[in-house]
């Protein structure tokens, strides 16, 4: 229940915590530690958690590729989601997935998904569930911009529409793709009226400022809940580069400096003071339990021990059902003397 | 009263009646499986029994309703996507090899994908290069996936109701050309094991493999070769993938001859997947090469002599067979 | 170019062409003599007559699988097309693509298709080259509602618009996708919304009006060749059911008989006649004049040969490249004893 | 002069600014292969020199591109269109197999579609699940497609320039593993025939048959094998289809041993085609099974030393070679 005393301070909380994990993750990249490259922060989006605030126990998500935040927002463990961002057996996939494939069953999260638009019919499915088991549960699909232009999209938001579920199109607008700034890749700017003449609710909001996305979330929410599922876009900036080799030379430099102005959890740290519902010092200790925790979660994840190789195969179908053969027995079958004599 | 005569159309929509009922989660969700009751009329019906939230009538977006499906299945349903042509599988081959066939691998375990995709496919009605096609070897090569593809009316029962018990991801090809074919049902006994193959014919001089339409040529190939003092063992795969060879092998490594038949074109075939198998594990039973017969490496003309002339036939088959076996070249030798 | 006079009576005399091909083609089908029962007729839809008068010489375009009437509103010679459908080596494919696959390069009909939505995006790629070429060419794409939830219109559309290119998607409304109406099949109705909400220019025309569609059609072509893709939906009634085999009994018979009252040639026929454009006789003549064509161009197909056997494995790659093996040579060179020796 | 050393990278760039030069109906369409000039750095600088007309960024809308190229192709120009990872290729299958491929064929030979797809796969980047796949198999089983996979510096930029000099379509799927690589480039000398492997190693002892990175695993076992005196004949299939096996039986014809080696899943793969080819072809001549070395059965796991396993190194193809032609067993035999 949102309490407007302790809420907004609460969800400047996240909005730190979510800040000081993408930094880490930057710094396990850094230390060599992280699987690989394919590492998209989320820093400048921090907003969204008016959205996952919004949302209560039980809803369920997915992701783009691009997910931490959302995560975090929704509750994530950041020990586990380091250890899984590290390749290790701890993290919440056993190394398996990554940060672009972290899923918690138990959260609600049904999966990152790395095919862009891939994770945006799940939650139009998942919508059909809570519909037909009348449980009241509601769907959220997390995208970016560059996901406008997957026509997969549209099918979602069409059957969505067309059978009432309770879902909510969540579109991360920063402004880019990649290098593709989204008005080299979107013949009409206006996405909201492209969900509207799909018959959802459409709403657009200023992504620095997190309590105007919670309450446009919070409407939009309850409209899903009831039949109407929405769309709700949240214009922000990307800070950085596309993954983590990206330094962004495709930007004009003055414009990135100007984007990264606009800072939702600068913004929210301000706005808190002012509106005297915190002081520095409650709003230092936040930001200092938020290092401390984050830095633990990365010291987690760097110790933590990477999969038994055997796992490999585990996990491709069912506990208990037909399992992969490993190449090594099948050549062992074909060429140890005993078969072929 | 378990076992009778019917239809491979009415046996599929038995299973999914008796399935339905069974289980109040399993939801069907395609284009046209509701008021019309499906294009080949295999859901007629179901509808009127289970409502319109059961029996979804999909607008046209097959990506869409395949990841619908994945997502219903991810919180709690069992949804049965049908998918009208295997033709429009390229459309959701991103959805089915990369979303429903990785979630519970890339998730650690934790998130299962309980569907069904039921979709048919093969020539025999003239209806040309975008309908008419055999991709089954695109789901083979896609691990987390399973595949079956019944030939048989009880097979068309069974396999689609064990597909509906499954915790992963199956995709149920069946055959256009065999929804008129009769045939027993006995709802209490399978044809053979969910995940094995079951001989269909018993021979000691070759072993003949098939599935789907190609089960039937080959076992009218078995007949003709019979008459000439050929014995054939005729198995039918059912159960693509995972692929469980043991019966294979124990049957090749029995007559010594193999030939794998397939409608699909022949290159990249399910039936080059299993000839190289045995030429693997088989290799020093073999008297003869292993044989693969395929279609012609042509997208499905549409005009009749054509489309038929692209497929194997159970002559071909035969002609085959005695020239593998009996070293009796065709008329069409060189 | 349209003279007020004489270009109504030609678009009616197309019309009529249209309608009495479409009925030879029931009748080949009686007969026995098609390939196959995937016949879709466009009975009911033939005011896209209005559109295809609307493209000039060198414009090309795509169909769905219900595009008989397009074609002929393009030129087509019906003997050729009956010839295809028939499956007949002088058919425009050779016998090889049927109904549901004619095209005809000279006349810039890029192909039917049997996928839903699978034509729409090559209109585009058409409208790059023409736009790269400075040719001064439109592509027009021609599809049913049933298409309006596929991704890839959105897709085709987004890009259109955002490259300025020289398209018009048509969607040709009757109101079914086989079994579905329209309004079971979409969450929201006013299609040509979707349309400017991508940045296309869109409209919806009474489709039993050829005139109106006439204008509407001229005036987005127009846009469509100075770089503004356009949108029209032709709102029509399909008369019979989907394919040959299917009555429509999920249809409403009261509604099915409304729908029929629909007629574009009927309303047609008597505008011009009301207008003075034409008197009895002359509407009566080019009725007769049609139904002689198509009787011929049914005769023609019924009696044109099959084609050859061999030509299966002709047309997959290019002449003079590398050609598919007929299986029979490679069962013959395992087989035969000499490569075994 | 026209002999120099550079990269896997910059041979495909270079083959393509000198495509653009010489055509000028050649356009790119793909993500980021303009401003960003390409996920990989392929396309750098080429809209600076052709600009924005000819190398088109394009939206994520991967179906929608690839129809695009399509007809474009149709129409006049040759689009190259880019796949960012061959993982997406199941968004645009029906496009490539239904549209790109058939389009000549199903109307009668009118309408060719002169397009090239380029895209890469495979592992090496703790890239997942959906970034690491080597998908080449579903296109290997779609006639009317060609499909090539250059292996060498000199072949990336050959094979792409021939590419776009035919037809019809072709596919090539580069190998991400294979960007930084050295080696010569020749322009005026191309490593083989357009359409025909290549032998990369002669031997007498057995052939091994590969592709991509995994011929350079290949290479690197046979200089194991060589060490302990087994001579390999390592053939780089290259052009995969159509695929023309007449070299291929020739060798295995002269060894009697045959190994195939792909990174791709097994179950499905190239290999198994390839195999099943020589099983048929060279019955008489074969002293031992063909084997096939593959990628597991499983999805590509993200973890680094998981993702390694997953696939064949030159030290099981070498162990698997020693087994074969040697019969000395390596450790991890039972
Ligand atoms: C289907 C697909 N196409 C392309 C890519 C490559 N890719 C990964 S992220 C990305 C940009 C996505 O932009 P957006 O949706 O705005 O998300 P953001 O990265 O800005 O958060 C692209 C093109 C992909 N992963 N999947
Ligand atoms: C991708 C795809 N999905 C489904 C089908 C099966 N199908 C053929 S026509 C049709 C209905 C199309 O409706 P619409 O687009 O309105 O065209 P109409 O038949 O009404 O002219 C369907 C579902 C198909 N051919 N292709
Ligand atoms: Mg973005
Ligand atoms: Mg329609």
């Amino acid at each position: 229940m949102t309490q407007t005393n302790t809420a907004p301070l609460a969800r400047y909380r996240t909005m730190r915590r979510i800040r000081s994990f993408e930094e880490r993750v930057g710094e396990l990249f850094l230390r060599g530690a992280s699987a690989g490259s394919m590492l998209h922060l989320s820093i400048g989006e921090e907003a969204v958690v008016g959205v996952t605030a919004a949302m209560t126990e039980g809803d369920s998500f997915t992701t783009h590729h691009r997910g931490h935040g959302v995560f975090i927002g929704r509750g994530a463990d950041p020990a586990r989601m380091m250890a899984e961002i590290a390749g290790k057996e701890a993290g919440y996939c056993r190394g398996k997935g990554g940060s672009m494939h972290i899923a918690d069953r138990a959260l609600g999260h049904l999966g990152a998904n790395a095919i862009v638009g891939g994770g945006i019919p799940h939650i139009v499915g998942a919508g059909l569930t809570y519909r037909n088991l009348r449980s009241g549960q509601v769907s959220v699909a997390f995208f970016g911009d560059g996901a406008m232009q997957q026509g997969i999209l549209y099918e979602s938001m069409n059957m969505a529409a067309l059978w009432h579920l309770p879902v909510l199109f969540c579109c991360i607008n920063n402004q880019y793709g990649m290098g593709t700034r989204v008005d080299r890749s979107a013949g009409k700017l206006a996405f909201s009226e492209r969900a509207e003449a799909f018959g959802l609710t459409g709403a657009r909001v200023d992504g620095t400022n997190v309590e105007a996305v919670h309450q446009v979330a919070t409407a939009l929410v309850a409209g899903a809940r009831a039949g109407q599922p929405g769309y709700i876009e949240i214009d922000a900036y990307r800070f950085y580069g596309h993954a983590r080799m990206d330094k962004s030379p495709y930007r004009d430099p003055e414009e990135e400096a100007e984007g990264r102005l606009r800072d939702p959890v600068v913004t929210a740290r301000a706005r808190l003071a002012v509106a005297g519902l915190a002081d520095e010092a409650d709003l230092a200790r936040i930001d200092a339990e938020a290092a401390t925790e984050m830095d633990a979660a990365l010291e987690y994840a760097v110790e933590a021990v990477a999969p038994p190789l055997a796992s490999m195969f585990e996990d491709v179908y069912a506990p208990g059902t037909a399992q992969p053969r490993p190449q090594r027995d099948r050549l062992a079958a074909i060429l140890s003397e005993g078969s072929r004599a | 009263m378990s076992a009778f005569e019917t239809t491979y159309r009415e046996a599929i929509r038995q299973a999914l009646l008796d399935a339905m009922q069974a289980d109040p989660d399993i939801i069907l969700i395609g284009e046209e499986v509701g008021l019309y009751g499906g294009a080949y009329g295999v859901t007629k019906g179901l509808i009127e029994l289970y409502g319109a939230e059961r029996v979804i009538d999909a607008p046209i977006s097959e990506p869409g309703i395949v990841g619908v499906a994945v997502g219903a299945a991810m919180t709690g349903l069992r949804p049965v996507a049908e998918l009208m042509y295997v033709d429009f599988v390229g459309l959701v081959m991103d959805q089915l090899a990369n979303q429903a066939a990785k979630s519970r691998y890339m998730f650690g375990g934790q998130i299962g994908v309980p569907m069904v995709l039921r979709t048919q496919g093969g020539t025999g009605r003239s209806a040309a290069a975008q309908h008419s096609q055999s991709l089954e070897a695109w789901m083979l090569h896609v691990p987390g996936l399973r595949l079956v593809m019944p030939a048989t009316v009880n097979d068309a029962y069974h396999l689609l109701r064990e597909a509906l018990r499954q915790p992963d991801p199956v995709v149920v090809i069946e055959h256009k050309g065999l929804y008129t074919m009769k045939g027993v049902l006995d709802v209490d006994t399978p044809d053979g094991e969910w995940g094995q193959p079951v001989i269909r014919r018993a021979g000691t001089d070759v072993t003949i493999l098939s599935y789907s339409r190609m089960l039937h040529e080959s076992l009218a190939a078995a007949e003709v070769l019979a008459g000439q003092g050929v014995q054939a063992d005729v198995i039918d795969l059912r159960c693509l993938n995972p692929l469980d060879d043991t019966m294979i092998f124990e049957s090749v490594r029995r007559t010594g001859r193999a030939m794998v038949v397939t409608e699909a074109a022949l290159t990249g075939s399910v039936a080059s997947e299993i000839a190289a198998r045995i030429g693997e594990a088989c290799f020093d039973w073999l008297e003869e090469p292993v044989l693969r017969i395929g279609g012609e490496d042509i997208p499905i003309p549409v005009s009749p002599a054509l489309e038929r002339g692209a497929i194997p036939s159970a002559a071909l088959i035969a002609e085959a067979g005695l020239w593998l076996v009996k070293r009796e070249a065709p008329a069409w030798a060189p």
